[in-house]
């Protein structure tokens, strides 16, 4: 059954270095000028994107 | 907004397929016959469900800036254990669908879902969702499969999953001969789909609308 | 620094339950799938072992990528499919073969394989698998002469099973060279009949001999000039034979490899374009036996020099009715082998059903069979020519 | 090298991964409604789909194989291709903010599409070597980038013609699209 222990041990590090990352990322500050990005996106209706409207209020939530 | 609507909005108004584009890749490819389309559907519903469920389940705990990336992880699971279930139990419908069982775990439909609706709502109202719009992405599929399989072969066969019997098999051979193969590739997929497109745009904005134009 | 360790472990914690969850679907579910993977190819597995209990081996170690499945048969031995690419680059050659676990190669069949007819496609017949069957894993298996390229391909996916087969029963195999190539030995002297030479003019020691190669292609024309019963040149002046085939056969460097040849040398044949090797020997064996003051063999038996096709065999003549009128057709057979085939019909249509007549006897000879496709636009007088031919050929056996 | 050249010709043109495989149908109608942004996806997509192709193909022969956890492969493979996508944005927002006003707002998107999944998945399912991952990797997303252009092309045009309203954008855009396919379908004897 250690197989069992290898896939839960190499999710975890795969779930944390992800986890990790999305947090680093979103709080890494978007670049000067590149501020409006969002609004330029006219986009399409995938509300998963980081850039669809709904996302915007995120990170603000600290 | 009541139960009920919001279970038939999945089929008309908010049909993910025809109406909001989403999860287009497999509706696209796997609608050549009816049966991948109910292989297709009922999987995409049972996913959809079992997954709006959990998230709904774990809304509290989950921290709000890692919501996406939970979802994610939580939905891959789901499909892979899917995945070895159908490989194991329906063999040939898992080897139809092939390489679009993996990819129900980018479906946009789903993840959608999550986020849309099953992380503010509760464990019933979103499995009730969940089998609503897993139902209209269904019942989308089996649309454009109907008039696919019709079109490129001139009948309909219905098969059983679990153990490769025909069900129904309908088939009008005077019309054996003007059957457009066309219609099994992927330029019949594309203008298929236009054509429900365009039909559902009308329906959906009826009331606007003065002159109707059917969509062929 | 806080937030982001609880967001880390939250989701690594939801990681590895899924992880969990997936090991726990894993364990029950393999088994089905791999008895149902069994099912599918258990028919195959079961005429090279009738009643075994099978399972399927990982085929991670081996190295060449040609062997797609490996299977145990319990205490009796190893099955490997194993698919190769021969002459049809479309169309592997599939096919399955058992070593028993004593090291003997037991059993091959070939599933599929779209090897040109009645050349590559030998790799399928007994011939072949007799050579292969028995021997030991350490005995090297020689190639196919006249099907080189489809049978070196079997050669080379068979070794590759070997390789395998040796790192799952625990056995030394030896890592056999590139496949034995058998080159058979032609000399001047043999038979070339089937290749029709035929002198076409002499002029003082230069003689034009026209030869065909590969049977169906139109003859190849060479130049050779023969002085006290040996060769001083060989050139090739037509080619009729199938570009990038048959060329290194007539290449510069392989014409002269012959200079000095006389009719008793042993020559060597260009490997990959065997057929159009034989014609330049026919063509050799015609210039020489013609300097001696011979005809060729073929000049004797139809007593027609001028006739462009000489052959060696009985004739039959049948005719049937085409689409103007009497169609008749001339087949020359030696045994079941169709050497030649004519086709007189003056009555059919110029340009449609002469298309007929002009294409088939070539497609004729060269499937050595009547079972050819028609020419498409020439429907009836190509069904004529076939009847007629069909007709022959169960009336010589 | 020949065999690499076909192969790569064969992603691109004759088994196209929007035309004939219907992956990353999501940008495929999202993001073409401008040229430059339809460049902008298809360039992110090709460094996606390279990024994390090397990455799974090294961790699917090296971790799982080697723990005998093949069945982790989906869960891994969205994990890393999220992951990578987190990391690059994350990279050029801090080294290259040139780099991320052109290509920045793509790259979210990137992490839901099938196209990015689908190449893993294939690397692996088609036994690949590294060096054929590698031009599998590199030309299928070629395939996306240049179907996408055209058909962003396409689409800047057809909104100036006067379609019927139900027909009105995607509906019209997807007849443009089936077209095209028929079209690609003519490359089929090409290899």
């Amino acid at each position: 059954m250690n197989n069992a222990i290898y896939a839960a041990v190499f999710a975890l590090i795969m779930g944390g270095l992800y986890a990790a990352l999305y947090y680093l990322n979103h709080r890494t500050p978007v670049p000067k000028g590149c501020e409006n990005l969002k609004e330029e996106c006219s986009g399409c209706s995938i509300s998963s994107c980081a850039n669809h409207p709904s996302q915007s209020k995120i990170i603000e939530g600290e | 907004m009541n139960r009920k609507e919001n279970f038939i909005a999945g089929f008309v108004k908010e049909n993910p397929v025809f109406g909001l584009y989403l999860g287009l890749c497999s509706a696209l490819a796997i609608s050549t016959t009816l049966d991948n389309a109910i292989g297709m559907g009922l999987c995409v519903t049972l996913i959809l469900t079992a997954s709006n469920m959990i998230i709904s389940a774990i809304r509290k705990i989950t921290p709000d800036e890692i919501r996406i990336p939970v979802y994610i992880v939580v939905i891959a699971s789901l499909v892979s254990a899917v995945e070895m279930l159908m490989a194991a139990f329906m063999p040939q419908l898992y080897a139809n669908l092939g390489v679009f069982i993996s990819l129900i775990v980018v479906n946009c439909i789903i993840l959608g879902r999550a986020e849309a609706f099953a992380s503010k709502n509760g464990i019933l109202d979103s499995a009730l969702d969940g089998i609503g719009m897993g139902l209209g992405y269904t019942f989308s599929l089996l649309l454009i499969s109907f008039v696919r399989e019709f079109l490129a072969t001139a009948s309909w066969t219905i098969t059983n999953p679990f153990n490769n019997q025909v069900i129904l098999h309908v088939g009008l051979s005077f019309l054996e001969p003007f059957k457009i193969s066309m219609f099994s590739t992927s330029t019949g997929a594309f203008l298929t789909f236009a054509c429900f497109a365009a039909l559902f745009a009308v329906l959906k904005n009826k009331p606007a609308k003065k002159e109707k134009k059917e969509a062929k | 620094m806080k937030k982001i360790i609880h967001l880390t472990v939250f989701l690594a914690v939801v990681g590895a339950l899924s992880a969990g969850v997936l090991s726990y679907v894993n364990d029950l579910t393999a088994p089905i799938i791999e008895a149902q993977k069994l099912a599918a190819v258990k028919e195959s597995l079961e005429v090279l072992y009738p009643g075994a209990n099978f399972s399927e081996l990982s085929t991670e170690a081996d190295e060449t990528g040609l062997v797609s499945a490996a299977y145990k048969a319990e205490g009796k031995g190893y099955i490997y499919s194993v698919q190769v690419v021969g002459y049809n680059s479309s169309t592997p050659i599939d096919f399955m073969m058992s070593i028993d676990n004593d090291g003997t190669i037991s059993g091959y069949v070939v599933l599929t394989q779209q090897e040109t007819n009645g050349i590559g496609s030998r790799v399928a017949d007994d011939e072949f698998k007799n050579t292969v069957v028995g021997k030991g894993i350490n005995d090297s298996i020689s190639t196919l002469s006249g099907a080189t390229v489809s049978s070196t391909a079997v050669v080379k996916g068979i070794n590759a099973a070997k390789a395998l087969f040796g790192a799952q029963a625990g056995v030394s195999v030896d890592t056999p060279s590139d496949p034995v190539v058998t080159t058979p030995v032609y000399t001047l002297s043999d038979d070339y009949s089937g290749n029709s030479a035929t002198v076409v003019s002499v002029d003082g020691n230069t003689y034009t001999v026209t030869s065909t190669g590969f049977p169906g292609n139109s003859a190849n024309e060479y130049a050779i000039v023969v002085e006290n019963g040996a060769i001083v040149s060989v050139t090739n002046t037509v080619f009729g034979d199938t570009a990038g085939i048959g060329n290194p056969a007539v290449s510069e460097d392989a014409l002269s490899s012959y200079v000095g040849a006389t009719l008793t040398s042993e020559v060597d044949a260009v490997s990959g374009s065997t057929f159009t090797s034989k014609s330049v020997f026919a063509a050799l064996q015609a210039a020489l036996k013609n300097a001696a003051g011979e005809s060729t063999d073929a000049d004797t038996d139809t007593g027609a020099s001028t006739d462009n096709t000489t052959v060696e065999g009985d004739s039959y003549t049948a005719t049937a009715f085409g689409f103007g009128g009497d169609v008749t057709v001339t087949v020359v057979l030696n045994g079941s082998d169709i050497v030649d085939v004519k086709v007189v019909g003056d009555k059919e249509t110029s340009g449609i059903g002469t298309n007929a007549i002009d294409k088939l006897p070539a497609a004729i000879v060269a499937a050595d069979s009547a079972d050819v496709d028609v020419v498409s636009g020439a429907t009836i007088t190509s069904t004529a020519i076939l009847e007629a031919v069909q007709e022959i050929l169960d009336q010589a056996q | 090298m020949a065999e690499l050249f076909s192969m790569a010709i064969a992603a691109v043109l004759i088994n196209n991964i929007i035309l004939t495989k219907f992956f990353g149908m999501c940008p495929f109608l999202g993001v073409s409604k401008k040229t430059s942004s339809a460049v902008g996806m298809g360039v992110a997509v090709i460094f996606v789909i390279m990024g994390a192709s090397i990455i799974t193909y090294f961790l699917y022969h090296g971790v799982l194989v080697t723990l005998g956890i093949e069945y982790m492969q989906l869960i891994t493979f969205i994990l890393v291709i999220a992951s990578f996508v987190q990391f690059t944005e994350m990279f050029i927002k801090k080294f290259s903010p040139a780099l991320y006003k052109s290509l920045g707002i793509y790259l979210p998107l990137i992490t839901t599409n099938c196209a990015v999944l689908y190449v893993a998945k294939d690397n692996i399912t088609q036994n690949y070597g590294f060096v054929e991952m590698l031009v599998n990797s590199f030309s299928v997303p070629l395939g996306f980038l240049l179907v996408l252009y055209i058909f962003s092309c396409m689409r800047e045009r057809l909104d100036t013609a006067d379609t019927p309203n139900a027909w009105k954008g995607n509906p019209v855009a997807l007849v443009a699209a089936a077209l095209m396919a028929l079209a690609f379908s003519g490359f089929a004897g090409l290899v």
